[in-house]
């Protein structure tokens, strides 16, 4: 495997072969393949028992938005932007982030009793159930989904940039 | 003479530090500060029994709302920086028009 | 602390957040909605501000809010609370002000970059996390807010990327101020594994007489940390570049406002978590005032030999702060008459700063907008062209090179007296040298730019649009009346921020219950009386005096000057600049640039101007050793006295 | 537990060094993300009780069992996630500086100098 990149590398003709190299891997492919729906899965789960078991929207974000590295190394860049647009990732992260800011105003909408600005106002349920802890758990997914989104989009900018670079 | 400045910097903080680690607090058997009253009333007060969610999400929920912000102005700051230039923006001894 | 006051500060924190995602949702689209979207949602917050007056500063209550209900339980602070008091109030409204005046400014002054809706987002967010930083109540939101600020201040400084400085400069920023923010976050640490708790309040009445070494290392490294933020001197490297290269609506942000952070941080720490360390400590007292004397001094030198408009002016708020600092340096005096005039000194001119060299950095913009360069040597002759301008840059020169009916004036002269008083008369007499350095770089700036000959391509610009000048107007107006007005000001502003400062007792049993406080220091905490008399602020003899001094440093100057023009042995031959005077003139007529008003002076100086200008190497390496450097001193300082 | 904030200390001052030393400016970031790990590391030591759990409140534990300190897992939380956004945002202006200058030696991005 050494050698046979170092021989790329000395090979005059480097600029194309790396390019081609990248995209259509068999083994890489098929890996990701295997590999994405386990990382959406667990990062989903990870999410949703944020408040039962360690873990929580941003670790479950990130492992989401970690498909999107694997979808660039497996696919190229190509690929990833195909599925992915960065203007529309952009705006679902301020729509995630006034999300976030939404429920936690709930207090202030309920606000009659004295409640404020991140107050748990909703039924908290029983505790060790999925649907419980109030806020809590709608608040992981409105972060989840903000931190998937945004990281999605810095890997994608960044990639992008990189690319026009090459060309 | 840098070279000097940076060890004489590197050795001082690294001997106040190890000196500070000494002296840090030794851990008593029970809980003290904030830690205390939060882990007491977690389960009662939020109906998460994940503590450290809870702090994040309730306790300290506006820390959380700060770092997420935090990842959103970095995430636009790289935006920013990485997007397409528009050159000579501003165009030499063009004013006045 | 009735219903709408509370949750004043709660709406000034969280619209212009709101505001932020808002413009980040419409994309690139709808310019006009952005900006009238950020005029009003930086005008809510000034409103808010204005509002929270009277019951913090007439009514002399202390708002919190703790969010989430989690109102303290056994005396714990398990959440995390917004807490305003008058000097908080005093923070927020300079902030509130400028950054609306700097939206204002924006309309026009970004209207030929691309991409404005990030600019837009990260304004927002600036202001946001600017006005969180100042209202709350936490060590470790503090800490947060303050990330939020450096991560939107250097997208800001970097947002012309097609320049090259834009990026060097947001790249050394990134470097030392996420060093200064990782210093905080580590005395932040520190201080949770000692007191178990964040909140301010609690960590100042835990603390009290429970200091240690580990407490004495963190604030160490939350004085250095701050001292990042409020670019004192060893760390004073980034300004220069990042305000330089930053759009100058923001470097006016940047220089005006964001040091005072910096300054807010270094005041809570020392009068608040370490009060009984602190406060009435001579060594620390020694320390704050060498620390603020080496920036003035600093600070202006580097300024007299720049050439670039903006980094001058970055390099002159440098060492305005060193003012500032001296200023609250004298409030942790035993004396407590004198101690009281310091810290309304530092407040004023805290206040002052922000305004004049806001309108300093406008007047900058306002030259690069219509000519497209601030560098001085191609420029030159503005005043008939841009007459608004030239007016405006020569306020804010008067103001702050200290000239008696401009602001300037009122706060110069209260640091003078304060550190007369205290003992230090050599810092006096050093702070009424940089002030003499600051008027004549100024003079030099104001020469080079607006005044002598005009430059071939800038025969056809005009004056500045309208929405650009009104901000330059506020500016301006304000630094006249804190001038003329002082006691007004004084009355209404600075009195109650200084009590404030002082108030730590009214502080934490806002938070806690009544009697907490006294509870944990075992007596009353004193605050020093103060009155408008205490001050000399404006007595006729002083200012006669003051003038007189002036005059004299004038005539040094100028005798150095005319000595540097007759000694024609030392004149580097193999400049032709100076052919005139050495007799191989190529032309009859050929008149010196205003830039080298001073060349007499940098000629007589060159050994320290050299070594000086080595030392600002623009690499970042050396610039993260000194603000590593002056962490380890300072540690070393504060382990030997405390 | 003294081993352990030693050793965060140490990983401070390893990160510190490169900053200080190499001049290469993606070595920069590296020793920038060092020493934020450092002071994650000691954030977390701060946190820890000798024999204490993990703050989960499973049905076999009751409320008030002996547990780690969890506000200050919380606080490395938003350190980390700060760290990550360090790290991105000066990897992106390093891309930048050399589309500007070619290089990324500390000692030739120099221009704004004195």
């Amino acid at each position: 495997m050494k050698s046979n990149k170092k021989s790329y590398k000395s090979s005059p003709s480097t600029n194309k072969k790396s390019k081609n190299i990248k995209v259509n891997d068999v083994i890489i492919t098929s890996c990701a393949n295997v590999v994405l729906p386990i990382a959406i899965i667990l990062g989903a789960y990870v999410i949703m028992h944020g408040h039962l078991s360690p873990g929580g929207g941003f670790q479950g974000g990130v492992l989401i938005a970690g498909a999107v590295a694997i979808l660039y190394v497996a696919y190229g860049s190509d690929g990833v932007r195909k599925l992915f647009n960065i203007t529309r990732l952009k705006a679902s992260e301020s729509m995630g982030a006034l999300g976030f800011i939404f429920i936690a105003s709930l207090g202030l909408i309920y606000g009659v009793g004295g409640y404020r600005f991140f107050a748990n106002t909703i039924s908290k349920g029983t505790p060790g159930t999925l649907f419980s802890s109030g806020t809590i758990f709608w608040m992981n997914f409105a972060v989840g989904y903000k931190v998937l989104t945004g990281i999605g989009a810095l890997i994608l900018i960044m990639v992008s940039s990189l690319n026009s670079n090459k060309e | 003479m840098k070279k000097a400045v940076v060890w004489f910097t590197i050795t001082t903080l690294t001997v106040f530090a190890v000196y500070v680690s000494t002296k840090m607090i030794s851990f008593g058997s029970s809980y003290n500060g904030i830690a205390n009253v939060i882990v007491n009333d977690t389960v009662g007060k939020t109906g998460a029994i994940n503590a450290v969610t809870a702090i994040v999400f309730d306790f300290r929920g506006y820390d959380t709302l700060g770092e997420s912000f935090v990842l959103f102005t970095a995430i636009t700051a790289a935006a920013a920086v990485l997007r397409k230039p528009v050159h000579s923006i501003i165009s030499k001894g063009k004013g006045g028009k | 602390m009735n219903g709408y006051s509370s949750i004043l500060p709660l709406m000034a924190i969280m619209l212009p957040f709101l505001a932020a995602f808002i413009i980040a949702l419409t994309g690139n689209k709808a310019l006009g909605l952005k900006r009238v979207l950020a005029v009003i949602f930086t005008f809510i917050p000034l409103l808010a501000v204005i509002l929270l007056f009277k019951p913090i500063i007439e009514n002399g209550h202390i708002v919190s809010y703790w969010l989430g209900n989690w109102v303290p339980e056994k005396t714990w602070a398990i959440g995390i609370g917004l807490e305003i008091d008058a000097f908080g109030l005093f923070c927020g409204l300079i902030i509130t002000l400028t950054c609306f005046l700097s939206s204002i400014f924006s309309i026009r002054y970004m209207e030929k970059d691309n991409g404005l809706e990030k600019y837009y987002t990260m304004f927002m967010l600036l202001t946001a996390s600017m006005i969180g930083f100042v209202f709350t109540g936490d060590l470790f939101n503090m800490y947060v807010m303050l990330e939020i600020m450096t991560f939107a201040a250097i997208g800001l400084t970097a947002f012309r990327n097609h320049k090259y400085k834009s990026i060097e400069a947001g790249f050394k920023y990134i470097v030392i101020g996420s060093l200064g923010s990782s210093l905080i976050l580590l005395g932040t640490v520190l201080i949770y594994a000692q007191a178990h708790t964040l909140n301010i309040a609690q960590i100042s009445a835990i603390l009290h007489g429970n200091y240690n070494a580990v407490t004495i290392f963190a604030l160490a490294l939350m004085l250095t940390g701050y001292a990042v933020k409020a670019f004192l001197v060893p760390c004073h490297t980034w300004p220069a570049d990042a305000h330089m290269s930053a759009p100058s609506s923001i470097s006016m942000l940047l220089s005006g406002v964001m040091s005072k952070t910096g300054i807010f941080g270094i005041i809570r720490i020392l009068y608040m978590i370490y009060r009984s360390k602190c406060v009435a400590a001579p060594s620390m007292e020694f320390l704050m005032i060498f620390w603020g004397t080496i920036t003035m001094l600093i600070g202006a030198s580097m300024a007299i030999i720049q050439t670039d408009f903006k980094r001058l002016l970055a390099f002159s708020s440098v060492s305005q702060i060193g003012y500032v600092i001296v200023g609250f340096g004298v409030g942790l005096s035993a004396k407590t008459s004198v101690a009281v005039t310091g810290t309304m000194g530092g407040l004023y001119h805290m206040l002052n700063h922000a305004m004049f060299k806001s309108l300093a950095f406008l007047c900058a913009g306002a030259v690069l907008y219509r000519t497209g360069t601030t560098d001085t040597t191609k420029l030159g002759g503005l005043a008939k062209k841009m007459p608004y301008t030239t007016v405006l840059f020569m306020i804010s020169l008067a103001s702050i090179a200290g000239m008696p009916p401009f602001n300037g004036f009122v706060s110069k002269w209260l640091i003078y007296q304060s550190t007369f008083e205290a003992g230090y008369w050599p810092v006096t007499i050093i702070a009424l040298l940089v002030s003499v350095m600051t008027l004549a770089y100024f003079i030099k700036l104001a020469q080079s730019v607006f005044f002598g000959k005009i430059h071939k391509e800038h025969e056809n610009i005009k004056e500045i649009p309208w929405s650009m000048r009104v901000p330059m107007i506020v500016l301006a107006a304000v630094c006249i009346f804190a001038g003329t007005f002082w006691n007004v000001i004084s009355d209404k502003l600075i009195e109650p921020a200084a009590y404030a400062i002082y108030n730590i007792q009214g502080y934490i049993d806002v938070m806690f219950n009544k009697g907490y406080a006294q509870n944990m220091f075992n007596h009353e905490i004193p605050i020093p009386k103060m009155t408008r008399a205490m001050a000399g602020y404006w007595s006729p003899i002083n200012w006669l005096l003051l003038f007189v001094v002036l005059i004299i440093g004038f005539i040094v100057i100028a005798s150095l000057l005319s000595k540097g023009n007759k000694k024609e042995s030392i004149i580097d031959l193999s400049d032709t600049k100076y052919d005139t005077f050495t007799g191989g003139e190529k032309e009859y007529f050929s008149h010196m640039a205003g830039n080298d008003l001073f060349w007499g002076l940098k000629h007589q100086f060159r050994g320290y101007f050299k070594t000086l200008k080595n030392a600002h190497s623009g690499i970042v390496n050396d610039y993260v050793l000194w603000v590593a450097a002056c962490a380890a001193v300072v540690t070393i300082y504060l382990f030997a006295v405390l | 537990m003294l081993l352990n904030y030693i050793g965060a200390f140490l990983l401070i001052v390893f990160g510190l060094y490169i900053i200080l030393v190499k001049k290469n400016l993606i070595k920069i970031v590296v020793g920038m993300s060092l020493l934020d790990t450092g002071i994650n590391l000691l954030l977390v030591s701060v946190g820890f009780r000798p024999g204490g759990t993990a703050p989960l409140f499973m049905n076999d534990l009751k409320p008030g069992s002996f547990f780690v300190d969890p506000v200050p897992q919380a606080l490395t939380l938003t350190s980390i996630v700060i760290g990550a956004c360090v790290t991105a945002l000066a990897l992106s202006l390093v891309i930048k500086v050399k589309e500007h200058y070619g290089t990324i030696d500390a000692d030739k991005v120099r221009r704004l100098n004195g």
